[in-house]
């Protein structure tokens, strides 16, 4: 457990993504559950990102750089492409949150189902 | 010809890419639908013909690696270096097992749609999904690193959503796609977690190179554990399978085989954490349990739901469910006595033979029942079996068709069903007695279930509504006729089929020091 | 009921989680970094980018950059799609 | 549509808006951005015109199969580049040393050489175009949809 200090920042994106599967689980608005994938997906962005870093590091970016170790390039670039992928996600999800809405006249995802059973 | 032996892995992923960004361009205006139908096929043709040089190299040389961006495909580690830097595709026979299954599906699922699709609005972004997905599934088969896997995984989800909300006049279209959407999301984001744990202790990504450092940490069992859940999220494993029929339900049918074999990949994916990734050094017998549990739980509430249903495709999408039981069943007995080497031979092999087998015999029967389900709603307007009646008169095809699938579903011989279920039976019988019982009676509760809808749909007096219901387009024929041939050819030759790509594919899953090595077999 | 459940369910996964984070290596000190030192040694001279980032990007791991323009791709036909016009009538729906 | 200030304000804006977008996406290979960045900064102001105009003025200029076809363009122009490398490997960075963009810098820091990355530069610009009609589109789509508007087929 001596890590817990030092490991604050990966701690606190574990926590993000608790309240977000909180907000997944439990709201039944399906804008909130859409707030709560972006959260989560936050959240394991940081993580990945955190992961990379080097105390005193500077940006892998050779153009002026200061003399000093560079922090790793790879999880920058992961969460480059996760972000991108985020969007892409969220957009779709929004249009079908429109489309539900247009057709059942509800975001509630208790009242605007239609499939049981 | 050398070239394509040697680029074949990267073609098969490009060129659907390719296509699918190429078909908005040609399909604009009016003449575009005809010219884009048969560019299509073209594509696909090629794909498939590749698909076969692949096959068959595959099974020569043993695994074949594709660095990308390196000065030679086979370079997987840089110069004098420890570590894979590079993305590298790693083709080995249980992928490209999955590359046949996935790509005779879609053949198809593609001329089926031809005609299905005709005079519907959309199309051109239809077939653009459709491709894409085609290929998010091949890279999946494929790829032997770990980020590219999420990335594939990625694409095939937004494809899949894409396409199950096609029908967008329909509230129930749109909800089954936004579940698809929301529970693909979860469990990638789950999966990418899970590989930032991974490359916080090794600093690689590639799956060979994971493998070759593992440590089994604590950390290492927490991110198994993830990958685990996001996987039978994704392949609607028991307790988490309720999105399954809702999504299967409302696809439309050139769309719905697709995605239930993407579902498959996920299983595919789960194989290829536990057998390549963590492979014997853990405690194997746990997980197998795990997943016969999950594999047993699987087949009895996706059966017992499925035996109630009234509408056709939700009865097999939850059939789905069940037989997506069998293929962990077998799968997960060989796992439970991976570390055992007189009952791997005595019967764990074989019963991942099953396993393995099943997936294949299972996709193309649910394929062709979900065409045929599909081929009735086209012509009559309904999924509701209480409102069919007669339709055999008149749709003489469909029924055949049906009964064929129907058939090969609750394994009568001589249909594929039957030799992958005896195999799993056979096997799991000397493993424990009482699961075999159980997957026998899922059976005949299956063959119930599918011999009612038969009588409600098919026999019986004429319905004077349905006088006039005529045999469905001849494409929508062609593409179910190539599966029932499948289906008949595995069910008639079955020896052959798995002697020759079942039994290496189960191998490549077993055999983890082949898979690393063909990766790290530079380093000390 | 289903609310206790889920609370429960909730707890557990996220004491799973954070008492992986605590096992991580030290934030900071990032051990063994093999792959990530051969890109930020070699990135300029093997590809020319003086952005170590861009290099991994779209030199070493451009399939995933491929990938992700895919998604993108994907997304806007997605949409496109499910807001599309439908003035012709739909044979099967 | 909103008051005559905002609009005249956005009609001088976009003009910078679109330079800097430019800007971070020509310099992707030699600071911190690229096509994606770049993109959406590009993005961001078709989102400040469809504020200030409204989507229905916004969709005469911005027409959907031209959005389309830019994006498949740039999609395209990504895979040919990838699949130009097929001489050696998919994904070979074969301008590294010719004459267009092949300059390889001196190791360690330094001031930075627009000729330089090799296919990297061309990417960002097949990216940026892909970015900006996809992203544009969507907005464009769903803005036009919650209007209860359609873009044309």
């Amino acid at each position: 457990m001596e890590h817990v200090a030092g490991n604050f920042p990966f701690v606190a994106s574990a926590l993000l993504i608790g309240i977000a599967f909180y907000i997944i689980l439990f709201k039944r608005n399906l804008i909130k559950l859409i707030m709560g994938i972006a959260m989560m997906s936050s959240g394991v962005n940081l993580f990945i990102v955190a992961l990379g870093y080097r105390t005193g590091g500077n940006a892998p970016i050779y153009t002026d750089v200061p003399p000093g170790p560079m922090v790793l390039s790879v999880p920058q670039a992961l969460t480059l492409t996760s972000i991108v992928i985020n969007v892409a996600v969220l957009a779709l999800m929004l249009t079908m949150v429109i489309h539900t809405y247009r057709l059942t006249g509800d975001i509630d995802s208790e009242k605007s189902r239609k499939l049981k059973g | 010809m050398d070239f394509l032996v040697t680029h074949a892995p990267i073609l098969i992923v490009a060129l659907p890419l390719v296509a699918a960004f190429v078909i908005p361009l040609i399909s604009i205006g009016r003449a575009g639908d005809r010219g884009r139908d048969i560019f299509s096929l073209a594509v696909f043709a090629f794909i498939a013909f590749l698909v076969a040089i692949l096959v068959q190299n595959v099974h020569t040389v043993g695994i074949r690696v594709y660095t990308f961006g390196a000065t030679a495909p086979e370079l997987a580690l840089p110069h004098g270096y420890m570590v894979p830097v590079r993305i590298i595709f790693e083709v080995d026979s249980m992928s490209i097992f999955m590359g046949i299954i996935v790509t005779t599906v879609a053949l198809a699922a593609l001329i089926y749609s031809l005609h299905f699709m005709k005079g519907q609005t959309g199309q051109a972004r239809f077939y653009s999904l459709m491709f894409l997905l085609y290929a998010a599934m091949m890279g999946l088969a494929f790829t032997g690193d770990m980020f590219n896997l999420f990335v594939f995984l990625e694409i095939a989800s937004i494809a899949g959503a894409g396409l199950a909300a096609y029908r967008t006049n329909m509230a129930e279209a749109v909800e089954g796609g936004f579940k698809y959407i929301v529970i693909s999301a979860i469990s990638a984001l789950l999966v990418l977690f899970a590989i930032g744990i991974l490359y916080a202790q090794y600093n690689v990504l590639s799956i060979a190179a994971i493998a070759h450092y593992m440590q089994y940490t604590t950390l290492d069992m927490i991110a198994l554990g993830l990958l685990a859940g996001a996987f039978v999220i994704k392949l609607a494993g028991a307790p988490l399978h309720m999105w399954a029929p809702d999504t299967y339900t409302v696809a439309p049918a050139g769309a719905t085989p697709i995605i239930l074999a993407a579902s498959y990949m996920s299983m595919y994916a789960l194989y290829r954490v536990t057998f390549t990734m963590y492979g014997g050094q853990i405690d194997t017998t746990a997980i197998g349990w795990i997943v016969i549990i999950v594999g047993v739980l699987s087949m009895f509430i996706g059966v017992m739901m499925a035996v109630h249903q009234t509408d056709i495709k939700r009865m097999m999408a939850y059939h789905a469910i069940s037989q997506g039981g069998y293929m962990l069943l077998g799968v997960g007995v060989g796992l439970a006595v991976l570390a055992d080497p007189v009952a791997l031979a005595n019967y764990g092999r074989d019963a991942m033979t099953g396993g393995i087998f099943h997936i294949i015999n299972h996709v193309f029967y649910k394929a062709l029942l979900f065409m045929t389900a599909e081929a009735i709603f086209f012509r009559i307007g309904t999924r509701d079996t209480n409102k069919m009646g007669g339709l055999a008169r008149n749709m003489k095809w469909t029924t055949a068709f049906y009964v064929i699938g129907a058939l090969a579903i609750s394994g009568i011989p001589p249909f594929n069903g039957f030799a992958s279920k005896l195999l799993i039976y056979e096997t799991v019988l000397k493993f424990s007695p009482v699961l075999s019982v159980i997957a026998m009676f899922v059976s005949l509760v299956t063959l119930a279930s599918f011999a009612k809808v038969f009588y409600a749909a098919f026999t019986g007096p004429e319905l004077p509504a349905f006088r006039e219901v005529r045999e469905v387009p001849k494409s929508m024929i062609i593409g179910m006729s190539i599966l029932a041939a499948c289906i008949i050819f595995l069910g008639l030759f079955p020896g052959l089929v798995v002697d020759n790509i079942v039994a290496p594919a189960t191998n490549a899953l077993i055999d983890q020091a082949g898979y690393i090595n063909a990766v790290m077999g530079a380093v000390p | 009921m289903r609310r206790a459940i889920g609370l429960i369910l909730l707890f557990v996964l996220l004491a799973f989680l954070v008492s992986g984070m605590v096992l991580i290596h030290p934030f900071g000190d990032p051990s063994p970094t093999d792959m990530d030192d051969y890109i930020i040694d070699n990135a300029q001279n093997q590809t020319g980018s003086n952005s170590v980032v861009a290099s991994v990007v779209f030199d070493y791991r451009g399939l995933d950059t491929l990938g992700e323009a895919t998604i993108l791709f994907t997304a806007v036909t997605g949409v496109l799609l499910l807001l599309r016009t439908q003035k012709r009538k739909e044979e099967g729906s | 549509m909103l008051s005559k200030i905002v609009r005249t304000v956005a009609n001088q804006l976009i003009l910078f808006i679109l330079i800097f977008g430019l800007y971070v996406i020509a310099h992707g290979h030699l600071t911190p951005g690229g096509g994606f960045q770049g993109g959406a900064v590009v993005v961001s102001g078709v989102v400040m015109l469809l504020v200030a105009f409204s989507s229905h003025d916004l969709k005469k200029s911005l027409r959907e199969p031209v959005l389309s076809i830019m994006e498949s363009t740039g999609a395209l122009i990504f895979a040919i580049l990838g699949f130009a490398g097929l001489g050696t490997v998919f994904f070979y960075n074969f301008l590294v040393g010719s004459p267009i963009f092949g300059r390889v810098p001196p190791t360690g820091p330094g001031p930075g050489d627009f000729w330089t990355g090799g296919f990297i530069p061309l990417m960002n610009f097949a990216v940026g175009l892909k970015v900006i009609a996809g992203l544009s589109a969507v907005i464009l789509a769903i803005a036009l949809f919650a209007r209860g508007e359609e873009m044309e087929e």
